[in-house]
């Protein structure tokens, strides 16, 4: 439950698919963020287009909000089936709107909460207002902004630059006067909010990936759309006219890395992305790139497994295929971002990472961030980027001298692209000297594999280091990578002050081994969160350092982590 | 620096078998590639696995030895990137037709403008023999000891059927048409298949130099811009082979040509040292 | 050096692709046997169809002959750059016989080994005898039988058993007795070999993993050729009648894994195969396998890689990727057999391993020991199978109650087949239920995970063990997996007693963790032996035990190892 | 037992969207099966990933649930293992034209005696709407915001071209003759491609239900056995519509029928409870 006086609520909504609750959610975190405070929107939706099941909530406060909650101040329930399914959701003080429009309230649900139930029409609202039932969307913002306290102007202009069109926006003030009226007549505002200063953006994983990838200069993106990476996809494409870059669904997955790995060595920064089941179709290429020293960036979008698994749920259960995916032995880096600030961040010194070390790099993030609203400071709006590692204007000798594979004392070689004089060279899949011809020659292939692997020392010093969050000193310090920092971030604020603190590891490969077995060492009692079955980047952990972990705690039903229920775990 | 028949040898001589159909496709490519003028470092060639395409290590242009059956699309990004260089692909029949069949259907119907060079040897050669998607029917290999099962691709067909907007036949011991072939196939601004029947003469015996001496003449008198005649003529009699350009469309313009932003010029030039995200910002405000 | 006295030869021909030498080798190989010795047959060859430099090497021995040796005892030279490419392997007891029709010997080779030259036009004799200078393979067999001490008459058998046709029989009699006569002309005999009895067969890893596969009931393969697993496609082709069995080659290696899943599905025992590159492009359906529980052998032919690598050459560089391949988490067998008798065994293991507990199993080789001959014993000539976890001819209940993914104790559920009355089910790569439809329900997908995972319990008592070869204590013990046992069988031959001992791997998942720290325990001095610059297997145990290797051995230039170099490395 | 229109439903009601396409090809698939007088048992149903594969859920037959794009070999296995069962794929068109199309093709070459069903409503519908392989070229979908260059695959010509052995267009609207068709091609001794137009409702404004009426109509008068003729048929008008079987050879015997081992009977059946090795080990000796 959270704490109303202080400014802060947690709202959802529910119905079917087609109801747009998906949409709403997104809206109603926009105006949270208007306001000045932080938002968390968590979206649940079964793999159908329509008829299942679906829900949108955002929790917002003004000084932290980084994942869902559990306990609800307002729920939006469209369909009577909600009651039984968010039973665990509700508590005695929440106030919940029920769209009569979809049918009565359940007999037993009504028994159990009826005094905080109340009956509106807004399918209804809305078709009054607006000509449609589709605008029930804005009726329930209405009465949500009406029950929080929240200001109409700003939800209003939230509206105005949702839909851009004045003939709708206007029709949708009407909807939301209504449901703002309506609920003045039959409630009291749980609470008030007063707008501060908004500084923020609020994006999902995967428009920060995609917004940290043009800033760090990304120009092709080929792939093929796959819950949860379809995101970035549709990102770029609407982004694709704002800053020049190419970005194309091609037939497969195959295909998609293959273009991708075309164009980088044609130049250009690229980029691809997919789901575990594409990804894994892509991984003979991940070794063409590894070898032949390819610039490459590579959304692994995990979602729940294996094969086709459960597509609109969530997990962390590819990790240990990613980390050494591929045959053979070529030097890779694993990014696993947790915010979206991270996501933002860690995507745009990716494309600097693959083209400096010329390398694939895979960032691994999750359906839960990647298809989650946070909001992030909003980031600077010039981004510089300067091209590494390439020979590009630099004169190369006439006499042919110049070697693509060079055994450097680092192991990166400066690359030159087709169209520079002198610069010929074979980007090679075959095992190659350093021109880039095949051989079979035991020497020449052993110190390739050397020189390839030299990189992976050079690039230390150049990847985001695992980081302490909280006190420096706690009972219990929890242990994540990727997206369960964000409900960790939460637990430190509900947890007693002192009792836990949490290392984050945003990179897994190479590990950084010393600096978070030095991290590790301080810990009272270490205890890992996963959302995996058997202990994956525990299991690295355990592989690379001396580091064991006193405790374990693994989901793998396709939902993410709640603070409440890491809470519980520490008997608070 | 313009391409010549010397200039583009590499240090490492073609190992392919004396008699092998590779030697004459690769003379005439030289040809085709010294009459077209073009520079060393203005043509990145992208091969395949297999015997053709070992022909990576003895050209000298900017290459790129991909994986078997992937090479088109890795052609695809990089005349994406970079609209300014020819883009060529080299590659087997198994590779083409077989690993990579929906790659190179994708790419006809994207019309993308690279050429493809098949070198079309009815077997798997390197890797020994064994039947490709070409094969004819009934043919003994080390993979159908009863005969082959399956009836041949008709690449040609495939690729009119897909939209392929050139389509040729050609034939590894006409060096004159097979050079003027691939000069047009290069010049085509579009998606360009060079069908190029070749023999293996370690592995395929049932078409040995007589047969390809008796069952190959020159196709004449044909209108390139005939669709329907095209498709009829290419699958007219699948034992007796017409070499030759069957079919080109010169409508339609390529894939990078219908890009919005490739109008303004290769995307490599629109590097940005700069990224600016007000504009990507907005909706997210 | 091997010893002469005792009845050991050590034979190598080297010249161009084309010349046939790796035929004349595996016929040397045979003679060996038939003569009751042990014998190896080591292969180099590039990825050439013509005019590279190829080498076949015997090996032979009346007690053992696991792996090739250096030291030459008779070096049949076809093309003058043998003696500088082979000048390691020339000792000064190596009788040379050089085939004057390519040349001359090199004024430099015969500066050095002038006295252990002799030229001989092997070519010419061919032609003379045979009408052919293909023959020449047998020339040389004919010279080096004479200088081996070799039994004509048994020569001449499994000449007869080679070419069938009476009448090439015939001719290639006379070229062998030419080479005999000539040879007996210009030099001695360096031993003499005295045939034994002979029990053995002789194959190559892919042979062995063959008729393993048939003794078990294979009946379904289906495969793209790649090598080096081409010679598993072609040995299942050529004995396709004599067993009924479908040997398919397939369009590309993801239509091939995923017949054979279909085949399995349908109820016949089915396998697929290919290298590292191919088998990327199955790891899709490995999950799929995974997750609908599908009985399914995979071969996975290591080469030297990362992508199109070296095509020819050897590695064990593809075992991590193999370990956890795939996304989402899900049960699945690695073995890595050794000796060729090994491959035959657990591929014959497999089958039934993947039916019983209805997985994918790995088996993990490499081109080293998979185009290497060496000698076993016989196998029995008959296998009985039994189908494993099948309902087969069992009456369901009519009810319709019987379920696919019935929630059993150790994981297991019994398998029903297309045709079989109330059985129906739905083999499912989404997450499902017991029956087989999808589910998005958190606790049905946390079972089947559970469910599917208890497997790799029950199947602990199943798998092979690690093992200890040689004396019980020693002061270096070393640590092997796959086909390097071979090399280390060797080692325990030239070591001084008592200086070495071996543990060996024939299943790393799941690793035997406690069977293996048992043994690692009694070690003085633990060493890794592997095929790859990053210590997949050393880390892999690293991971699963609290066992450390105290040192390790890695080789990565697409060369097997040599008995004699890890006998330097021991200082003897 | 026998399947009928209601036995073969599971206990999970469709979940597509009302109105739909899907809905009316599976009463017509349902209405064909049971026509057939087919026993539940002896049914494979193949799905590939999409919308309209999600089908698996709402049948009972034996059934597998494959990976996007993968179903048709998979399907290829089952007949293969035991060609006693009859084997059908249902797919979308991207699914089979897209992800699939080297396996759709190489099926159709092989003459594999499997039913191919492909919902072809013009969209990647299950992942909200992009372009699929049939997409007309200018369509604006998420992934397409300037128009979709390509041109569209012609499934019926590309079938043709691949030797395909039966070759249909289906509509979802016409209940009557897509029930025929399936019918027809589930009993074709060989590969047998249905395409079948189906509206999506949701991501597929540009053709919608007034599309349908105006622009389908049923092929008459037309001799299945004429290969040209179809395929001049298939491809004449891409905006209308001609429903019915275009092709179907009746000569070439399918895949497992062309099988040595496979004339003693179904794989399955042949089980050895005991192996020989005695002929496998002889050339080993
Ligand atoms: C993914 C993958 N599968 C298989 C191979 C093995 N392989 C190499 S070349 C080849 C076939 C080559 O046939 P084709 O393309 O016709 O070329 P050719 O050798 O006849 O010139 C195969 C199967 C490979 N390198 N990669
Ligand atoms: C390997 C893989 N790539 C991508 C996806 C995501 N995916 C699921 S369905 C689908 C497209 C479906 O389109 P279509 O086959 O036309 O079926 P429809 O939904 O239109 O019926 C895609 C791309 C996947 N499941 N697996
Ligand atoms: S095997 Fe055939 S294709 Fe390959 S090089 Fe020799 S002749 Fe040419
Ligand atoms: S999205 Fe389209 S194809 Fe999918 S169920 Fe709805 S109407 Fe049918
Ligand atoms: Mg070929
Ligand atoms: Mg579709």
């Amino acid at each position: 439950m959270s704490n109303h006086s202080g400014g802060s609520f947690n709202w959802k909504i529910a119905g079917e698919a087609g109801h747009g609750v998906m949409l709403a959610a997104r809206t109603m975190a926009r105006v949270a963020k208007r306001h000045g405070m932080q938002a968390f929107n968590y979206l649940e939706y079964p793999s159908l287009i329509r008829g299942g099941h679906q829900t949108g909530q955002v929790y917002a406060d003004f000084t932290n909000a980084s994942c869902q909650k559990r306990d609800l101040d307002l729920l939006i329930a469209y369909t009577p089936d909600c009651f039984s399914l968010h039973q665990d959701e509700i508590t005695s003080k929440t106030v919940i709107v029920s769209n009569s429009d979809f049918g009565a309230v359940p007999a037993e649900a009504q028994a159990k909460w009826g005094k905080q139930i109340t009956a509106m029409p807004l399918s209804s609202w809305a078709k009054e207002t607006t000509g449609t039932t589709l605008a029930s969307n804005t009726t329930s913002l209405g009465v949500s902004a009406f029950l929080l306290g929240l200001d109409p102007n700003i939800c209003k202009q939230v509206l105005k630059d949702e839909f851009k069109n004045p003939k709708i926006t206007d029709l949708n003030f009407k909807a939301f006067d209504l449901g703002y009226q309506e609920a003045g007549k039959a409630l009291k505002p749980l609470m008030s909010i007063k707008p501060q200063a908004d500084e923020s953006i609020l994006v999902n994983g995967n428009e920060a990936i995609g917004m940290g990838a043009v800033a760090g200069g990304l120009q092709f993106y080929s792939a093929y759309p796959m819950t949860p990476a379809t995101g970035l996809l549709h990102f770029l494409n609407e982004h694709k006219y704002q800053v020049p870059m190419v970005v194309k669904q091609v037939e497969d997955e195959i295909g998609a890395i293959n273009e991708a790995v075309g164009a980088s060595i044609a130049g250009v920064r690229a980029m691809t992305g997919s789901s575990g089941g594409g990804f894994a179709l892509m991984v003979e290429a991940l070794s063409f790139a590894g070898t032949a020293e390819v610039p490459l960036v590579i959304l692994e979008a995990q979602r729940t497994g294996p094969a086709s698994g459960v597509p609109t749920w969530t997990a962390q259960a590819d990790l240990q295929f990613i980390l050494t995916a591929g045959h053979g032995d070529f030097p890779r880096v694993v990014l696993t971002p947790g915010t979206v600030q991270e996501h933002f961040d860690l995507s745009k010194k990716a494309m600097y990472l693959a083209e400096k070390y010329q390398l694939p790099v895979l960032i691994v993030s999750d359906k839960y961030i990647l298809e989650s609203h946070q909001t992030m400071k909003a980031p600077a709006v010039k981004h510089k980027n300067e091209r590494a590692s390439m020979t590009l204007d630099k004169k190369l000798p006439a006499d042919e001298s110049y070697l693509r594979y060079q055994d450097t004392k680092d192991g990166i070689s400066p690359r030159t692209i087709p169209g520079q004089e002198f610069g010929l060279h074979l980007a090679n899949s075959y095992e190659h000297d350093q021109w880039g011809f095949a051989t079979e020659d035991g020497p020449t292939i052993a110190r390739s594999v050397e020189k390839r692997a030299r990189k992976m020392q050079a690039i230390l010093t150049d990847l985001p280091q695992p980081y302490l969050i909280g006190p420096k000193k706690a009972e219990v310090t929890f242990v994540s990578w990727g997206s369960t920092v964000n409900v960790l971030l939460e637990l430190l604020r509900l947890a007693k002050p002192g009792s836990v603190n949490v290392i984050h590891l945003p990179c897994l490969y190479p590990l950084p081994t010393e600096a978070f077995t030095k991290l590790a060492k301080t810990a009272k009692k270490l205890v890992m969160v996963e959302g995996n079955a058997n202990g994956q980047a525990e299991n690295w952990i355990r592989q690379q350092t001396d580091i064991k972990m006193d405790d374990r705690l693994r989901r793998y039903d396709g939902r993410p982590f709640y603070a409440e229920d890491l809470l519980k775990y520490l008997g608070q | 620096m313009k391409i010549t028949k010397q200039s583009i040898k590499s240090p490492i001589t073609p190992t392919w078998c004396p008699g092998c159909g590779n030697h004459g496709i690769l003379r005439a490519f030289y040809a085709a590639l010294e009459e077209l003028e073009l520079d060393h470092e203005d043509v990145v060639i992208v091969y395949g696995v297999g015997c053709a395409p070992n022909e990576a290590d003895f050209n000298r242009t900017y290459g790129i030895h991909g994986l078997h059956g992937r090479e088109v699309p890795t052609a695809i990004g990089v005349k994406l990137a970079n609209q300014d260089i020819k883009v060529i692909v080299v590659g087997g029949e198994g590779d083409l037709y077989g690993e990579g069949a929906n790659h190179f259907l994708f790419a006809a119907r994207g019309n993308h403008n690279i050429t493809m060079l098949v070198h079309n040897n009815w077997r798997y050669s390197l890797t020994t023999g064994q039947a490709s998607p070409t094969t004819p029917t009934g043919t003994i290999t080390k993979t159908t000891p009863e005969g082959l099962i399956e009836k041949p691709f008709n690449p040609l067909q495939l690729a009119l059927a897909a939209h392929a907007s050139f389509v040729a036949q050609g034939y590894s011991g006409n060096f004159k048409q097979l050079k003027e072939i691939i000069k047009s196939a290069i010049l085509h601004r579009g998606f360009a298949l060079v069908d190029i029947l070749q023999p293996c003469v370690t592995f395929n015996k049932n078409q040995d130099l007589s047969w390809y001496r008796d069952n190959i003449s020159e196709l004449t008198d044909h209108d390139t811009s005939n669709w329907q005649k095209a498709f009829a003529l290419s699958g007219d009699d699948r034992t007796h082979f017409k070499t030759g350009v069957y079919f080109q469309d010169l409508q339609t313009p390529a894939y990078h040509e219908q890009l919005e932003t490739l109008k303004k010029g290769s995307l490599l030039s629109q590097w940005q040292a700069e990224r600016n995200l007000e504009a990507v910002m907005e909706d997210y405000q």
